[in-house]
């Protein structure tokens, strides 16, 4: 995980955002926090260790990890063996 | 398929005992009036905690003509096979109506005029199996009731039980039905209440 | 009406000296059920153990016999938006408490057959008697207001013929239709003819024609009863006991709410002719008509016959169709009539609608019993003669 | 990572209004995406797929997910799904019930759907309290603890849903916390997996309604409760005996295989066809 540490960009979904806080609390780089209107933001992108606990933890599928390389490819998942 | 005769409403009891096989000598008598007979047939029976151990009943409304009413309201046959079921239910016996008791079970009947043949002891002491004692007896239905036709008992018999218990049941008819023929020769003329 | 015809298996008419129970189970697998979900009650008791031996001989059949009778009517649910003819069969006591499923498959539209052999009283009451204790449990008995069909069946010919017309009607109207027995129907042997598969009408559920991505669960249609797809053909969408909109979501607009309440009593309504049928036997010049249904309707009918003998104008019409209620033609016989009698095993609970019907017309007259035993004919027929 | 809400949103309704009804930090969200990523992990379509939940706000998500839902009344959600699993063996049959929903009103239908085997993937959402209807104890709801109808603290005894299930005879019984997402993902993928019927317990804040009247001060403390609270279960045996019952074991209790019901009914409808030929 280390390797990819620059390579990372978190966003948030402020519609979707409910201010939990827990993505703040728990994230070892301590790359979020609550902002004024209650809302999760990215106060360090720098730190973040691409661990995904905020995107696993998120209740609201409200945050997004991304590797830069991957925004750049502009991937998708591949949905091949969905109904 | 057109009935031997024209009944307009025949009813039949069954009574006696849990295990005497009652339900069982309903369930064939009714199939074989209403299936291989062609008669119009609705047959009831008791059920509940009563049933099991204690008092039997089997109840069938016999007609040419489609049954309204189910159950039966004046007996014109009671078959008693205890002492009990005799005296209960006698008073529902209309009148001209028959009764056909167990004369080895029933020692006391309410009246002398009735049929009375041991279908248990001859089940136990000329077959050898006590439970044959409902086949005994609908064999000895088979000559006292005119519509009750012996050879549509037979088949009826044939399409219901396995081939395993077929032999000893028809044997047992045929125990009743040349008892009931030895016993009483001139019955059919007797019936005057169908 | 779009319908669909099932292939028949079984070519040749067949007799048979069945119970009541037995013959509903006949019906059932006549009309296609593939699918019991039960709980032990007397007297009902014989359906679930006949459908445990015929089920799983048949090449899709299934039988399950539940924790109880509200788990019954919830995998009959179950199974019922899997795609499968389903049923159950229960008495008093279990009817109760199969209520609150009744009220769910009439709100998410699920098609099912419950046979309820009615016993009397309340609580355990009488559990090997017969009684018509159940009727209007049977139409008002979940909560909130619901279109429901209940049938009745008066021997065993008709235990046959009303399984079969309960699984039509609920297939096509996408309703739960109740069959209300008593003990001496159920428990009655009498001779039945099982027809012909391919002379018999066995309705299937019309399932949805258009691509799934097209499909709207629960459209607003002329009809009413929206297609019906099963779970896992594709036709993805959600099923809840709330209110709901067109899409199944859950929904508590007004506008919403009201469209769908509307079209669900909507559905049954405007095919009240299809679903009512009624019996009539010496009505035409009837001066007293004798409402009646299930096993009383067989006492009813000698009672009648007994007093046309007798020089009393008389006349039976049996209630096939409990529910929707037969006004127009019990109507009829109100304003044809000076009197008409409703004997019942219960207190008045059909004679309470014939009275909303009557609006002083006519004599209403009821003969009430509930000490567990049937109605005689000479009972009916000594109303008759003082009407 | 970015492929995990990508992927979650393959599954969502989007025709059905975001973000979901759930209170802030409510941990039905995460078991909703743990339950996405399993279903996705085993290739299953959403097809076959059937989703059946309860009342209560466990009984909300199912809404939330593009497969064959069905929201079913309170506690009978297992009836549901049995009739669902006996009519057509092929569907994949996950039924999601609240602590409430599964062990006071439905706690027979539990007891007898393990007891038969029936081929459901059981959730109970346990948050230890009634949520929807405002914070009233359920029989989860941990002795002397403060609810609506408690409030001079809870005086019966609670139940312990993996002791409850591995009692009634489920042959699969694990249970998780919804701050433990990697272990959850892994034994509700090893439920979907297998036949039979498997219990998932996962253990999910209320803060709303439990944590407010039991001195967490935000829905972060009860996270952290979990997080110093719940021990693997092979960790428990190794410490003293009097902290073992203070802390709440996670992992998987029960891995056993017995045939379950819809296969033994298939057996028997095989063998009375044989027998007819």
């Amino acid at each position: 995980m280390a390797k990819d540490k620059q390579q990372v960009v978190v966003s948030i979904y402020p519609d979707w955002c409910k201010g939990c806080g827990i993505c703040a609390a728990f994230c070892p780089g301590e790359v979020l926090e609550l902002g004024p209107d209650g809302k999760a933001r990215v106060v360090q992108g720098a730190t973040c260790r691409n661990c995904g606990f905020c995107e696993h933890h998120c209740p609201d599928f409200a945050i997004v990890v991304k590797t830069k390389r991957r925004i750049a490819n502009n991937r998708e998942v591949d949905h091949a063996h969905e109904g | 398929m057109k009935p031997p005769y024209e009944i307009q409403r025949f009813e039949l009891r069954l009574s006696g005992l849990g295990g005497q096989g009652i339900l069982t000598l309903g369930k064939v008598l009714g199939a074989g009036l209403a299936l291989e007979e062609g008669y119009f047939v609705a047959q009831t029976q008791s059920y509940g905690p009563e049933a099991r151990g204690g008092a039997s009943r089997s109840d069938l409304v016999i007609s040419s003509q489609p049954i309204s009413y189910p159950k039966p309201e004046q007996l014109d046959l009671l078959v008693a096979l205890s002492q009990e079921a005799c005296n209960q239910y006698y008073r529902h016996l209309k009148q001209g109506g028959y009764l056909l008791v167990d004369d080895s079970l029933v020692k006391q009947t309410p009246t002398n005029i009735y049929w009375g043949l041991p279908f248990t002891t001859l089940a136990k002491e000329k077959l050898g199996m006590v439970q044959a004692a409902n086949m005994v007896l609908l064999g000895a239905l088979a000559h006292l009731v005119p519509f009750v036709v012996p050879r549509a008992m037979k088949k009826g018999l044939e399409t219901s039980l396995s081939p395993k218990f077929l032999e000893s049941n028809l044997k047992a008819f045929q125990l009743g039905m040349t008892q009931a023929k030895k016993k009483y020769p001139n019955v059919q003329t007797q019936w005057t209440s169908f | 009406m779009p319908t669909k015809v099932k292939k028949n298996h079984r070519k040749e008419e067949r007799s048979l000296f069945a119970l009541g129970n037995e013959a509903v189970v006949e019906g059932a697998l006549l009309a296609g059920c593939s699918f019991f979900a039960g709980y032990p009650i007397t007297p009902s008791t014989e359906i679930a153990e006949i459908m445990a031996e015929r089920l799983p001989r048949l090449p899709d059949g299934v039988f399950i016999q539940m924790e109880d009778e509200i788990a019954s009517l919830g995998a009959v649910i179950g199974a019922s938006l899997a795609g499968r003819k389903s049923m159950t069969a229960t008495s008093g006591p279990g009817f109760s408490l199969m209520q609150e499923h009744i009220g769910y498959a009439s709100m998410t539209e699920v098609p099912l057959v419950i046979v309820n052999v009615m016993r009397g009283g309340p609580s355990t009451g009488l559990p090997t008697s017969p009684a018509q204790g159940d009727v209007q449990q049977a139409r008002w008995g979940t909560h909130g207001d619901h279109p429901i069909i209940v049938l009745s069946a008066s021997n065993v010919q008709e235990c046959l013929d009303m399984t079969v017309r309960a699984f039509n009607l609920s297939e096509k109207y996408r309703s739960p239709v109740i069959l209300l027995l008593d003990e001496i129907t159920a428990h009655t042997r009498e001779k039945i003819q099982i027809p012909n598969r391919e002379t018999y009408e066995i309705f299937s559920r019309i399932k949805p024609s258009m691509p799934p991505e097209w499909f709207v669960p629960y459209e607003e249609s002329m009809r009413g009863v929206p297609p019906m797809p099963a779970l896992g053909e594709g036709y993805r969408f959600h099923v809840t006991g709330l209110t709901h909109d067109v899409n199944g979501y859950p929904t508590s607009r007004p506008e919403e709410v009201e469209k769908l309440m509307q079209r669900l009593f909507r559905k049954i309504d405007q095919f009240f002719y299809d679903i009512q049928i009624i019996e009539e036997t010496a009505c035409e010049d009837a001066e007293v008509v004798v409402i009646a249904y299930g096993c009383v309707a067989r006492s009813a009918h000698l009672a009648v016959l007994q007093a046309r003998e007798l020089g009393t104008r008389a006349g039976l019409l049996k209630l096939k169709t409990l529910f929707p209620f037969p006004r127009p033609a019990v109507e009829r016989f109100i304003r044809q009539c000076r009197a008409v009698i409703v004997p019942e095993m219960n207190m008045g609970q059909m004679s309470r609608e014939v009275k909303r019907v009557n609006n002083g017309l006519s004599s209403v007259r009821t003969l009430n019993r509930i000490d567990g035993q049937i109605i005689t004919p000479a009972e009916i027929l000594k109303v008759l003669q003082k009407a | 990572m970015a492929e995990v809400t990508q992927l979650i949103h393959h599954y969502l309704r989007h025709n059905k209004r975001f973000p979901h009804v759930l209170c802030p930090g409510c941990g039905h969200g995460i078991v909703l995406g743990s339950l996405v990523r399993s279903v996705h992990q085993l290739g299953l379509t959403k097809d076959e797929v059937v989703l059946v939940a309860g009342i209560g706000c466990s009984g909300r998500i199912a809404v939330y997910v593009d497969f064959n839902t069905v929201h079913t009344t309170h506690g009978r959600t297992l009836t549901f799904a049995t009739g669902i699993k006996m009519a057509n063996p092929r569907l994949k049959v996950i039924a999601v019930m609240g602590d409430g929903d599964a062990l006071s009103i439905g706690g027979n239908h539990f007891l007898h759907a393990a007891r038969r085997n029936i081929g459901v993937t059981a959730l109970i959402l346990n948050n230890n309290i009634y949520g929807m209807t405002g914070g009233q104890s359920s029989s989860t709801t941990a002795e002397n603890c403060y609810s609506t109808t408690s409030p001079y603290g809870q005086q019966e005894q609670s139940f312990d849903i993996v002791e409850l299930a591995k009692a009634a005879g489920a042959p699969y019984v694990a249970r998780s916390t919804v701050l433990h997402v990697k272990l959850l993902d892994r034994i509700i993928t090893t439920a979907l997996a297998r036949p039979g019927f498997n219990l998932v317990e996962v253990l999910t804040p209320c803060h709303t309604q439990f944590g407010r009247k039991n001195k967490f001060k935000t829905t972060v403390d009860m996270y952290k409760w979990y997080k110093k609270n719940a021990i693997p279960l092979d960790s428990l045996s190794k410490l003293p005996q009097e902290e073992q019952n203070q802390r709440t074991p996670i992992g998987i209790f029960v891995e056993e295989n017995r045939p379950s019901l819809e296969e033994r009914y298939a057996a028997i409808t095989c063998r009375l066809e044989e027998a007819s030929k």
